[in-house]
């Protein structure tokens, strides 16, 4: 037998569908998929892989896919599976991943990300929120921001201040903060497009164990860089066909809408479809380069071309409707369950497209740490560390 | 010589009013009122607008009891109620007005001016000048059918003109067979509605040609002074933001003393400098009768509307996280000019009015390639 | 008769022409125009004018112009007439005006320019170039780049430092330098596009008396912020008629050749029209309100636009001549009078353009004047000064 | 599926050549070829190029006495030598080549290979694929007559493929009857030449279908490499104004720490991150025969010329007045990047191509207004 992990899986898959009925038991199905190293094969054997190679993943997904066995519905744990996981496993210690890799790979735990805070903004490393430890516990308290699907979220990564008489930098330690736990309080944060996709999070003297310590105290600020770079590429670099985005919904409509042609929007149209498809290419290429590594810095051109894309196209397409642009289908509160941008208006696409180039990382941040972490441009004079 | 800079009259009408928008209609109370109650408009604002200001018929000649001021003055109106994004039917009157101006119907002229009545020319609000419009159908000369879409400020009207196919009519905008309906506006500060007429009884009051002249005249006029509005819209965004970043402390400096923001926003002041040349134009040619107006005008709405949606998307991206919330007022700006920038035709259509009148003639499409 | 100057002025005019002919001495004409206060009419009475409103002076202009009269050809001192007078007139003695003025006016003495350096670059106020006083001279060594006309000029506008005790911009002194002094020397600096405009001057022990200081000891930078102003004003705010400038040129190549024409080109053309024309209108409307006062930092947005667009017409104007844009007209070294945009290739027109948002405040410079003088957000944080 | 990387083989050519570039051509040599001398080719360099590397036959099949290596090399050579502006007549090379491998005359190419011959197709430098060349007239078979302007490397070539009414033809550069004239070229680095044929000897080597094809497909792949040249362009300007940022220091600290200037080289670096994978993806298409091959260098061209002009005059701008003058060698990659936004059709005309290969219809031009 060959012991190319190429020629291994799809025959791994074989024999677990044999022993497992993917029509029974949705939860027992996944975590015997999880159990078998089927979950991520790139993972280490016990967390859900076979230390294969990352880009063998697609090929396991597509063998459970065509024989119809439940998935993970990933995009209702995005944050869970794009930046937690990848953190847990580098920086989480074995009883953790033991705990909480498998849970979150089957969806039974939602999580959620509690870095932001209202006074810090695009100055992570400025939070506030405060940890003292207490015997075996820590003590937290301060507020949190823009923490999607935290009234949903069984378990949060968590950065705050465990010491103050050292660089901003340096006194940031990272947990996991149980979501149940006594004085998590959670309200909903409505943005301009009228819905609450987000949230604040209040934390009044919420009670750790040490063992949701997740790092060593103080190394928090380096934890969280694992997390962040996972989620530009998450958020902007995941593997698209052409015309997969955006840009294919509004050259849809050009199709089918002749009516609405005029040169002038031609020409823009055809423009922003080159630099869609250039965009999508560097992320296949990027993806193509980090088949086995991890995300660095450069997953933070794949973001920032996102957003920019994102918010071109939607403000194209409003124009491009004319009358139709003037008008909104609903500007009721609501609390959906993952951002939309396909379903509703092109109005409402534009006004959340707005957020692309603040959330996970703002636009400008990534454009420092291009500046400063790719092309090693000097950092401005800084009085703050 | 045209006269760009604002007079001593202008700069005057620019503070009261500006003032009454501050102490009556703060962005707190337009927020309120987009955010749920039933009245999309600030009666209040429009009755002391109207009433104390005279705003209602500020350019209807002083001859039929109108203030007789002209369409320099209205842009410095709109500039205002731009910069406060105030819910008040100004712009639709306008517009109808200067439909009445082009019909030389000066009974009804005077009626409004005197009685304060609301009035709303009902033609979709993304209608281009020279573009025609759909017109509804008449029945024995006195009652209209059809319906007309997305059309701006008739929620507040009691009269609507309404492009027939035989000419302009004026229906009761309250009467039996009109059936007005709010629509789920991008820019609720600017509530839309659609119209339907159904044997709705009407009075012809200008026959095809005047009716598709005062049309032409009046969504000129609609481009050419929107224009002043998108100045006030993006000056409030670059204000308020420079404003936000002066008092913002990121890694431990002013936010605003970042280089790559203050680039950005003296960018965006460039840009405002040009669009308010280019608005005031627009106003003093309409102001004047100038020959040049349909130039200003498409010029006007070709560069001013995306200066507005540029400052509108600054101010929400650099005030960060809390520029998107709903609780900020960037959003009301960013929806306003993003409106604003499909009303009266696009910028598209608007450079192909200028390619048109500068003599930039398009490609005539034969060599293919 | 009345006390409006707008209605004395033409009377004025013709009482002068009834006692000078046009068609007779050229220089003896000009004198005689300056010393009727008909050269600047804004200028005070004594410096060449009638202390009248500036925006009067195109009506005396015409009327010379109409009846024939030789002008004193602006465009071969232009260093001297739109910077160097307002500089002369604000922070110049009595003596110095008198003796500078006219000649200047007249176009007998051409000024240049000797501010920058190469070590300094856009830090203008970081310029190393010394002036020590020896008696009742000074004596200034350094080097000076970019000052166009210096081969031909008999004067220069000169910053040196004088004192080194103390902040940078405190320790500069403005002088009126003699081009013909010994120890001044002038070597031509050739620029991409094959040609040299400028010149390097080497300053070498070259003595300037006391009396050729221009403000107090000290005080250059002040002095340098007129020059500078003016001279924004000056390359950017010339009133324009419609398609005055480069657009028409390329204007004129569209209509004139319909094989160019294509959709996507002609959506670009027209937006790059429309943006001239917005700043053309932009510019005469600082004009108007600057009628009667002196230039503010509100110049800087003109000459920004003007670089921004010269730049993007003229780099249309290559690609829409395809194959022709591919062809240059000459490479050879060469010493032009003046800046010639329009007679030579649209590639000539390109590669001058680059140095529109470099020379005179690059447009980075420009921005950094608006945001902080006109927006008035906070400097940057600075440890030289 | 396709790949976007360097390959090892790849990056060891690159290696090797860069290295060689680095001795024998640096840009003070580039510039002082430029500045004045009779000869605008670099001969030592593609002696070199040709012999120590085998650059010249790279793309010719083994069988043949080729490198038989593939177009991805070819595009990591141009990357290179664009990097290098280097004045060697290999673009031009690769041209004529993609045409005698269309036109199936392995006799032709087999000696090109073994004997180093230098070739250039005899079209404008500005002709896009796909488009009608005009073609130059042929007496009797065995003369041609005309003019062909603008063509590139052909000062360098001993060979001619020439383009004439009834097929392609080859003559010899030196033959009487064929005048090859320089041109003064904005881009001196690519020497340019116009010809004019009066009675010149040539051989038909194909029918006009087999030419009409052999066109494209040369002007396709021309399209498609040059991509690679403009992302070594654009990426030097890159380098080399990070590098000169990071040194010079004004108002007390390094100007590259200002925030404007990074915010800007970060845009730079996306874009030339983006035109890279889409050089990659044009030059993958070409060494595998992809059916989107067409498409894959339409959106080269759409794509990769603007950012190699952009990275050039940011290099200028920030480089400030030592940017613009003729001693530094900023110039030579701006010249190189605007004169390559017009070879094979300027972005515009790709554009069109794009839009029409993935059925997004221009307007029909019906409605005015």
């Amino acid at each position: 037998m060959s012991t190319d992990p190429g020629d291994r899986l799809p025959g791994l898959v074989a024999e677990f569908l044999r022993r497992h009925d993917p029509a029974g038991d949705r939860l027992g199905f996944l975590r015997a998929r999880f159990d078998a190293g089927l979950a991520w094969v790139h993972y280490p054997v016990g967390s859900g892989g076979l230390a294969a190679p990352r880009h063998l993943q697609p090929l396991v997904d597509d063998e459970f896919a065509r024989v119809g066995a439940p998935d993970n519905r990933p995009r209702r744990n995005g944050i869970g599976l794009g930046m937690v996981a990848p953190t847990l496993l580098r920086h989480g210690t074995t009883a953790q991943r033991d705990r909480l890799l498998r849970p979150l790979w089957t969806g039974e735990d939602i999580w959620c990300q509690l870095f932001s805070e209202p006074d810090a903004g695009s100055d992570l490393a400025g939070l506030t929120t405060r940890a003292v430890r207490d015997g075996g516990d820590w003590v937290v308290n301060g507020q949190k921001v823009w923490t999607s699907l935290a009234h949903r979220a069984r378990w949060g990564i968590l950065l705050a201040r465990t010491a103050t008489d050292v660089g901003k930098h340096q006194g940031i330690t990272c947990f996991v903060c149980d979501m149940t736990a006594p004085g998590v309080q959670v309200r909903p944060l409505r943005q301009l497009t009228g819905e609450a996709e987000f949230n604040e999070v209040f934390l009044t003297d919420v009670r750790l164990p040490d063992d949701l310590r997740l790092g060593g105290v103080g190394e928090g600020w380096r934890v969280a860089r694992t997390t962040l770079m996972n989620e530009r590429v998450a958020i902007g670099g995941a593997p698209a066909p052409r015309e997969g985005g955006l840009i294919g919904l509004v050259a849809r409509t050009w199709r089918d809408r002749p009516e609405l042609r005029t040169a002038g929007r031609h020409d823009e149209l055809v423009r922003l479809w080159v630099r869609a498809e250039a965009a999508r290419l560097a992320a296949l290429r990027l993806r193509q380069q980090l088949a086995t590594g991890e995300p660095g810095p450069e997953g933070s051109a794949v973001k920032l071309a996102f957003a920019e894309l994102a918010q071109r196209i939607s403000g194209f397409e409003v124009e491009l409707l004319g009358e139709a642009g003037l008008r909104h289908d609903d500007w009721t509160m609501r609390r959906p369950a993952e951002t939309d941008l396909l379903t509703r208006t092109a109005t409402h696409r534009y006004l959340r497209a707005r957020g692309n180039s603040i959330e996970g990382g703002s636009s400008e941040i990534l454009r420092n740490i291009i500046a400063e972490r790719v092309l090693g441009l000097p950092v401005e004079p800084r009085s703050d560390r | 010589m045209t006269n760009l800079r604002y007079d001593d009259t202008e700069e005057a009408l620019r503070a009261n009013l500006r003032a009454m928008l501050a102490t009556h209609s703060p962005w707190t109370a337009v927020l309120a009122r987009v955010a749920g109650t039933e009245e999309p408009y600030d009666r209040d604002l429009w009755d002391r607008l109207t009433g104390e200001l005279g705003l209602g018929a500020l350019a209807v000649p002083a001859e039929l009891g109108g203030a007789g001021a002209g369409f320099r003055e209205v842009a410095v109106v709109l500039e205002e109620l731009g910069r406060a994004v105030a819910p008040v039917p100004y712009l639709g009157s306008v517009l109808a007005t200067r439909a009445l101006l082009s019909c030389d119907d000066p009974d009804l002229l005077g009626q409004l001016a005197t009685e304060n009545r609301g009035i709303a020319l009902a033609v979709p609000f993304s209608a281009a000048p020279g573009v025609p419009v759909h017109p509804v159908a008449v029945w024995d000369g006195s009652a209209l059918y059809g319906t007309v879409t997305t059309v701006a400020d008739a929620l507040a009207a009691d009269l609507l003109l309404v492009p027939a196919t035989d000419g302009l009519y004026v229906a009761q905008a309250r009467a039996p067979g009109v059936a007005v309906a709010p629509v789920v506006s991008l820019d609720a500060t600017r509530p839309l509605c659609d119209i339907v007429f159904a044997h709705a009884p009407a009075r012809r009051i200008a026959g095809p040609d005047a009716t598709a002249r005062a049309l032409t005249d009046a969504l000129t006029a609609g481009a050419a002074l929107l224009a002043s509005e998108q100045v006030g819209v993006a000056q409030w965004c670059l204000d308020t933001t420079v404003g936000y970043l002066r008092e913002r402390r990121q890694f431990g400096r002013p936010v605003g003393s970042f280089q790559a923001l203050k680039h950005r926003l003296a960018d965006v002041w460039v840009e405002i400098t040009e669009a308010r040349a280019v608005a005031r134009y627009a106003a003093d040619c309409l102001a004047t009768g100038d020959p040049d107006t349909e130039l200003a005008a498409a010029l006007a709405q070709a560069h001013c509307a995306a200066v507005a949606v540029h400052a509108a998307q600054e101010c929400v991206q650099l005030h960060g996280g809390i520029g998107f919330t709903w609780e900020h007022p960037a959003h009301l700006y960013l929806k306003r000019a993003k409106s604003a920038a499909l009303a009266f035709g696009s910028a598209d259509r608007h450079r192909s009015t200028v390619a048109r009148l500068v003599d930039l003639p398009a490609p005539t499409p034969s060599v293919s390639g």
